[in-house]
């Protein structure tokens, strides 16, 4: 055995497809390494380019029949800025699934409803696939997404289907519309004011940037969501995926162990602490 | 693969970072298996003509025919790099600044009437757009590889900017200032040189330039209670990147 | 059994049974702790003058520690963690790990091994290889300094488990406890004739004295509560009006465990990953693309603080503070850490 | 090449710095030769006034990154005169130490990577790995071993640290050196090599009755101490150096240069080392030279190769025999008083004679400097060379006429960065 830190060294797998999604977004498809386990909704992946880095990217979607596990990946600093080279066929190091995901099973029975903004659709999508797929377990479905703009909404070819799972609503939104938007124009703040929803009978999930996630968190609250039915996805910087490196730090909890999905009520002590 | 095109230039400064290409020794031939030195006089005597994928500047501005070179390499280049204090910081000639040059030029040449020089000493981002820093007086050669090799890979290079004292810990040296009450700057100096002042028993005199979010105000009234005289901690903030605003703060702006 | 003397058979014995052997030398001015090849290397005959900022070595016969402590081998400040070729071959290095004896820690060094067993124990294969292979002796601390806050701690300044042997020097005497198997046999193996009750009495005197004096003037009861409750607290902003951001404060700290990962890519094609220290009082610590969750320097500190005495209970059960007092003494502008948790608890 | 021709050269390649050149040739004789400088003046003089003496050497460093320890070692010992320090004898086996490194590393760069081009008919050394890959790996493990004594000994091969006035800022323990000699059969091998690839060069021929400048001391071969001396029978010391040289300025160019007192031009560098210590190099070092039918003196600056390998090869041997014989000083650096004062002192830079001199005021501040290059020192001799080879160059094609003219100049390894400020800035267009 290796006298390194096992954790810490990626399984090398294979990219079988890769898929546009926006002009810095594009969803990278990996073969999932040998005795991996299937990654859960919300779960995320530590994925290393050759010689660049590594970094966590959600899980956006699981093949269970081929064991493919899709990464929804904006292109924002110097590692993700590589992705771009990748193509089908190229091989990227693995290490995964990390963390906790979304509470699929505190869900039974209830509404659920899907808050997301920007790169934070991404870790909802397997919600979406989950309800889908057992679609009796679940009350309604709400899925409220804003973007930028028009353009930069992800996953916009598979709307239809979401819209035709049955019970299912989905509210857009951005706050810098096209000619050709008909939609909503502003916060997704606004729609959750505006969303007809049973506080006493949903479970919120939400996933965007910090900012957001505050204002959304508020909203809810005013609705009347108590803390146990909210869960947020956090984020922070990371380094290991396991605990160890300590950046990703909320007050005692540690985003990739504790997290990355937490209900609001665990961390809500420390969620409105500045700088925490 | 097609090769990078590389220009390395230099203006007002001692050669010594541009050098450090050619002390990469053990790496450099295989460095030109992927790296084509399209321009580099200390180097070669051909030069191809541009556009170049990334220029390598070193040194200082100090005259009107060094803006338009610089001008002309930032309109051919894809990527400017800044290499080194004199580059990124005006370096140790920047020291004029705060003096009057008509007396410099008196003061070393017998005929100062044929010395044409600006007014200032600059750096390269005062007059074009600089896309990378290498800091350092000089660049370390195993960051300037890094960054390279970083560009091979399509990374958006990135190099530390914590303090020195994170390397000087890492490395196992015992803080001089602590034991010794030698004023170092090290606490603020950006890292990347392997902490080799502390290393050699001396304190960091910054050659590095400033760290990201510095507190030089700090470190000043530290050296204050050590006993050390305000002109010399002036002076020592007021060396290879005397016109960095953040050391400015404790030296004062230019005079 | 006579204090040097002693001390040279129980080091010899070691030597015999294998155990290649750390302790404290004196180099470039200050204890560092390091492999001795002869008991004549480790440092005799000096004491560090420990204050916050300062640091200087003085005659004397008493020292406590220098600014390594043991995670200095545990836990190196660098490590490759792996090699990976241009064909995506990974390889990690080999670590030659020899069995080591750490010689005459303090108490509260032994500690802190304690406090990095919960968090790195059977979860990183060179921590968990090297404590597999390390036998400590410890010793303990009859002369506390000016930055030691053990006592309120309660980490020292006497050990009181998790050593193999334990020693104290009392004048010329040598008073010496087992706390393993090995410490038995080395026990035996040294003739050491039981404790007489004066001397029993003289050894708990000194330890008790020395306790008074490694005190910060605050109990560990209820720590983290009560730091807690002050999280929004202007205390904060005040002691980090005066913090450089350096991160000096975290490499000292013996339990300080935060890495940073950097890539190092080689003209060859291949690349290495190297774990190296990092720590939460750098700038980049909670940077993220296009963002940062501890801009102000005084957040990080806040951070460094509630994560030593009341984050690190809530994630492994104990603090992350053993009280050796290096962060105090090794900071530069000499920011006490026993001031600020005084102040935060006083407002 | 026509009767009346120019050949002008832009921007001089392979020289460390920023020069041109201008030969002028009206009738078949060349009438106005330049070696222009368009390197920026840095004033180094005029800023070191009220800096403190201890920082000097460092800043000094930054003069040339080729060469920082010549300008740290001249500028320490011209501040050790003035607060009277005598330097320990150990302290000194160091400064000989990490400076031999700086001849190697500089040597070998010239060498291979800027000279040797030249005689080959490559644009540059990439040219000399086709032909030759051997020799260029060869010469590179060489330079990067200097590089590494320099970095053992100085923290880093550019701009050192450790070096100061009195010293060293910390000893250097011998386990650290000893590194050094590992690879060292490997390292011998090469620079003996390396001789002897340069013996083998095709050297244009020329010959020109010269005046070589350079320290002595009839102990060792100089770098650190000696008397200047000449092979026409100068021998001052240091402190007489200025009374006898001259800082001229010529009609056909406003640059300015150094001449002896009676109005000759000079040369300083390994050539002239080469020539005024010849019997001062290993007995190695010269049986190989020898048995290639060299020996002293070399009157063709186009040899200055060989005396710069045949140092390269010396300075390897030295370091051999200073490495192993070293024993670590008691204390890093000697203490001195501040006290107000002038002094002046000379080292062997790897392109020769370095001269600094130094008034300071009772608090230790520097009042007056006065730095004297060695490529300043030579741009007469280059310029006097040029003009004696003025029939070769006219009967050139103009292509092969400025290379020539190039390579003539590459002979001094000008290190322009240094020069600057002794020469004239304005851009000949
Ligand atoms: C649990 C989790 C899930 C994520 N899921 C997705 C996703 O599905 N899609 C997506 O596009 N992005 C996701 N991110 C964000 C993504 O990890 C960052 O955009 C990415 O790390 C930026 O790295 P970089 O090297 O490109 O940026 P740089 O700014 O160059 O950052 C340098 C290094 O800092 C660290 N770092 C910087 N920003 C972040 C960050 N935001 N989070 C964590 N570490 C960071 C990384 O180690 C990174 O390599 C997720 C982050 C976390 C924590
Ligand atoms: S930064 Fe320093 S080493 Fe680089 S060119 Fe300028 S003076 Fe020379
Ligand atoms: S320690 Fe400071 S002065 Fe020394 S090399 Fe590093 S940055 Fe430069
Ligand atoms: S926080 Fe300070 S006193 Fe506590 S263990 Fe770390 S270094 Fe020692």
């Amino acid at each position: 055995m290796s006298k390194s830190v096992a954790t810490l060294i990626p399984k090398p797998t294979t990219i079988v497809r890769v898929r546009t999604e926006t002009s810095n977004v594009r969803t990278y498809y990996v073969k999932l390494p040998k005795d991996v386990e299937l990654p859960k909704p919300g779960q995320f992946n530590m994925l290393y380019v050759h010689g660049v880095g590594e970094v966590p990217i959600s899980v956006s979607d699981v093949d269970h029949r081929t064991g493919v596990v899709a990464h929804t990946t904006k292109f924002t600093g110097s590692v993700t800025g590589t992705f771009t080279y990748l193509k089908e066929g190229d091989l990227i190091g693995f290490r995964g699934p990390y963390g906790k995901g979304w509470p699929m099973d505190s869900s039974v029975g209830k509404d659920v409803v899907l808050i997301a903004g920007g790169i934070g659709l991404p870790p909802l999508r397997p919600v979406v696939r989950e309800v889908a797929k057992d679609r009796a377990r679940y009350g309604r479905l709400i899925i409220i997404y804003g973007a930028r703009t028009p353009k930069d909404l992800i996953y916009s070819y598979e709307y239809g289907d979401y819209e035709a799972i049955p019970n299912t609503e989905l509210h857009l939104t951005v706050d810098n519309p096209d000619e050709g938007w008909r939609g909503n124009v502003g916060v997704v703040t606004d729609l959750i004011r505006q969303a007809d929803v049973d506080p006493e009978d949903s479970i919120a999930m939400i996933c965007g940037p910090e900012i957001m996630m505050r204002y959304a968190v508020k909203e809810l609250l005013k609705r009347g969501f108590k803390a146990n039915r909210v869960f947020l996805s956090l984020e922070r910087r990371m380094k290991c995926g396991v605990g160890l490196c300590g950046h990703c730090q909320v007050g005692p909890y540690f985003v990739c162990k504790h997290g990355p999905v937490f209900p609001l009520w665990f961390i809500s002590k420390y969620f409105w602490v500045d700088q925490i | 693969m097609s090769k990078l095109r590389v220009a390395v230039y230099k203006f007002s400064s001692c050669d010594g970072c541009q050098l450090q290409f050619l002390n990469m020794e053990e790496e450099l031939l295989q460095l030109t298996d992927m790296v084509e030195f399209a321009l580099f006089y200390e180097a070669r005597k051909a030069v191809e003509p541009g556009p170049y994928d990334v220029a390598f500047v070193e040194g200082a501005v100090s005259t009107t025919h060094e803006i338009e070179i610089l001008k002309e390499l930032r309109e051919g280049s894809g990527i400017l790099v800044a290499l080194g204090a004199c580059a990124t910081a005006g370096g140790i000639q920047a020291l004029r600044n705060w003096a009057n040059v008509e007396e410099f030029k008196k003061y070393v040449y017998p005929r100062p009437e044929w010395i044409e020089v600006l007014e200032k000493v600059e750096p390269l981002s005062t007059y074009v757009k600089v896309d990378y820093e290498i800091r350092g007086c000089p660049v370390s050669k195993e960051q300037l590889l890094s960054f390279v090799l970083q560009l091979l890979k399509g990374k958006t290079p990135r190099l530390p900017v914590d303090s020195v004292c994170l390397e000087c810990k890492r490395k196992g040296n015992v803080c001089v200032l602590v034991t010794k009450g030698i004023p170092c700057l090290g606490p603020v100096t950006m890292s990347g040189c392997g902490a080799i002042c502390p290393s050699y028993g001396r304190g960091c005199y910054g050659c590095y330039g400033p760290m990201i979010d510095p507190r030089p105000a700090g470190l000043n009234e530290l050296f204050k209670e050590l006993g050390v005289s305000p002109k010399e901690i002036r002076l020592l903030f007021k060396q290879f990147t005397a016109s960095a605003k953040e050391f400015r703060e404790v030296h004062g702006g230019y005079g | 059994m006579g204090g040097n003397e002693g001390l040279r058979l129980l080091f010899d014995e070691l030597q015999r049974l294998d155990y290649v052997i750390v302790g404290h030398k004196v180099v470039d001015g200050a204890l560092r702790l390091e492999r001795v090849n002869e008991f004549n290397e480790l440092a005799v005959g000096v004491e560090d003058v420990q204050s916050p900022g300062r640091y200087s070595l003085v005659e004397g016969d008493f020292f406590r520690h220098g600014p390594d402590s043991p995670k200095k081998f545990l836990y190196p400040s660098e490590l490759v963690l792996f090699k990976v070729s241009p064909d995506w071959s990974i390889t990690s290095p080999d670590v030659k790990i020899d069995r080591t004896a750490f010689f005459g820690l303090k108490p509260c060094d032994l500690a802190a091994i304690k406090v990095l067993d919960r968090v790195l124990l059977n979860v990183d294969e060179f921590y968990t290889l090297y404590r597999e292979n390390m036998a400590i002796i410890v010793e303990n601390c009859t002369r506390p300094g000016n930055t030691c806050f053990c006592a309120s701690m309660g980490t020292g300044p006497r050990a009181r488990d998790s050593f193999d042997l334990a020693y104290t020097r009392l004048g010329d005497k040598l008073v010496m406890e087992a706390g393993s198997e090995l410490g038995i046999r080395l026990l035996n193996a040294l003739e050491v004739e039981p404790i007489d009750d004066v001397t029993y009495g003289d050894f708990v005197r000194v330890l008790n004295e020395a306790a008074e004096k490694a005190r910060a003037g605050f109990e560990a009861d209820n720590l983290p509560e009560l730091l807690e409750l002050k999280i929004a607290s202007p205390v904060f902003r005040e002691v980090a009006e005066k913090c450089l951001g350096c991160a000096n404060c975290n490499m000292v700290c013996p339990t300080c465990f935060c890495f940073d990962v950097i890539d190092v890519p080689r003209v060859d094609g291949s690349a290495e990953r190297v774990r190296v220290w990092d720590g939460c009082l750098n700038y980049t610590y909670a940077q993220v693309a296009g963002g940062h969750f501890r801009p102000d320097l005084w957040a990080r500190y806040r951070h460094f603080v509630l994560h030593k005495f009341t984050y690190w209970m809530k994630q492994f059960g104990t603090y992350g503070c053993v009280g050796c007092g290096r962060c105090v003494t090794w900071c530069p502008v000499g920011i006490d850490l026993r001031e600020a948790v005084l102040k935060l608890l006083r407002r | 090449m026509g009767m009346d021709s120019v050949i002008r050269v832009d921007y001089l390649a392979r020289v460390e710095g920023e020069g041109n050149l201008f030969v002028e040739i009206r009738e078949g004789k060349v009438s106005r030769v330049e070696v222009g400088i368009f390197e920026p003046p840095r004033f180094f003089e005029a800023f070191l006034r009220g800096r403190k003496y201890y920082e000097v050497p460092d800043i000094n460093a930054r003069i040339c990154g080729i060469c920082p320890i010549a300008y740290i070692m001249s500028s320490s010992r011209a501040l050790e005169k003035i607060l009277q320090v005598k330097v320990a004898d150990e302290l000194e086996v160091l400064r000989r130490i990490i400076y031999l490194g700086e001849w190697v590393e500089s040597h070998v760069l010239h060498i291979l990577m800027l000279h040797a081009p030249d005689f080959l008919g490559h644009e540059s050394v990439l040219g000399l790995v086709k032909d030759d890959p051997e020799i260029v790996k060869k010469g590179l493990k060489l330079k990067s071993w200097g590089n590494r004594v320099m970095s053992v000994v100085g923290g880093r091969s550019v701009h050192p640290v450790s070096c100061r006035v009195g010293g060293f800022h910390r000893i250097v323990r011998k386990e650290e050196l000893n590194t050094l000699l590992k690879d060292f059969q490997t390292v011998k091998g090469h620079a003996r090599e390396l001789l002897e690839w340069v013996l083998n060069l095709p050297i244009p021929s020329f010959r020109r009755d010269m005046v070589f400048l350079s320290l002595r001391n009839d102990v060792e071969y100089p770098i650190l101490h000696g008397r200047v001396v000449s092979n026409k029978g100068l021998n001052v010391t240091e402190n007489e150096f200025e009374n006898h040289i001259t800082v001229e300025q010529a009609k056909y160019s406003t640059a300015l240069r150094y001449k002896i007192k009676d109005g000759s031009t000079y040369v300083v560098g390994p050539i002239a080392r080469y020539n005024n210590n010849y019997d001062l190099l290993r007995p190695e070092v010269r049986d190989v030279v020898e048995s290639h039918g060299y020996g002293a003196p070399l009157v063709n600056s186009f040899q200055s190769i060989v005396a710069r390998a045949s140092e390269t090869y010396h300075a390897v041997l030295e370091l051999e025999e200073l490495i192993r014989d070293y024993r670590e000083p008691k204390q890093p650096y000697v203490d001195g008083t501040v006290r107000e004062g002038s002094g002046a002192a000379i080292t062997e830079a790897p392109r020769g004679m370095l001269y600094h001199r130094y008034e300071l005021n009772e608090e230790g501040y520097v009042v007056n400097a006065n730095i004297v290059p060695p490529t300043s020192q030579n741009l007469a001799a280059m310029e006097q060379d040029l003009i004696m080879l003025g029939d070769e160059l006219t009967s050139l094609d103009p292509v092969k006429a400025q290379w020539l003219a190039e390579h003539l100049i590459r002979n001094y390894d000008p290190c322009i960065s240094c020069a600057t400020h002794f020469l004239r800035i304005k851009y000949v267009k």
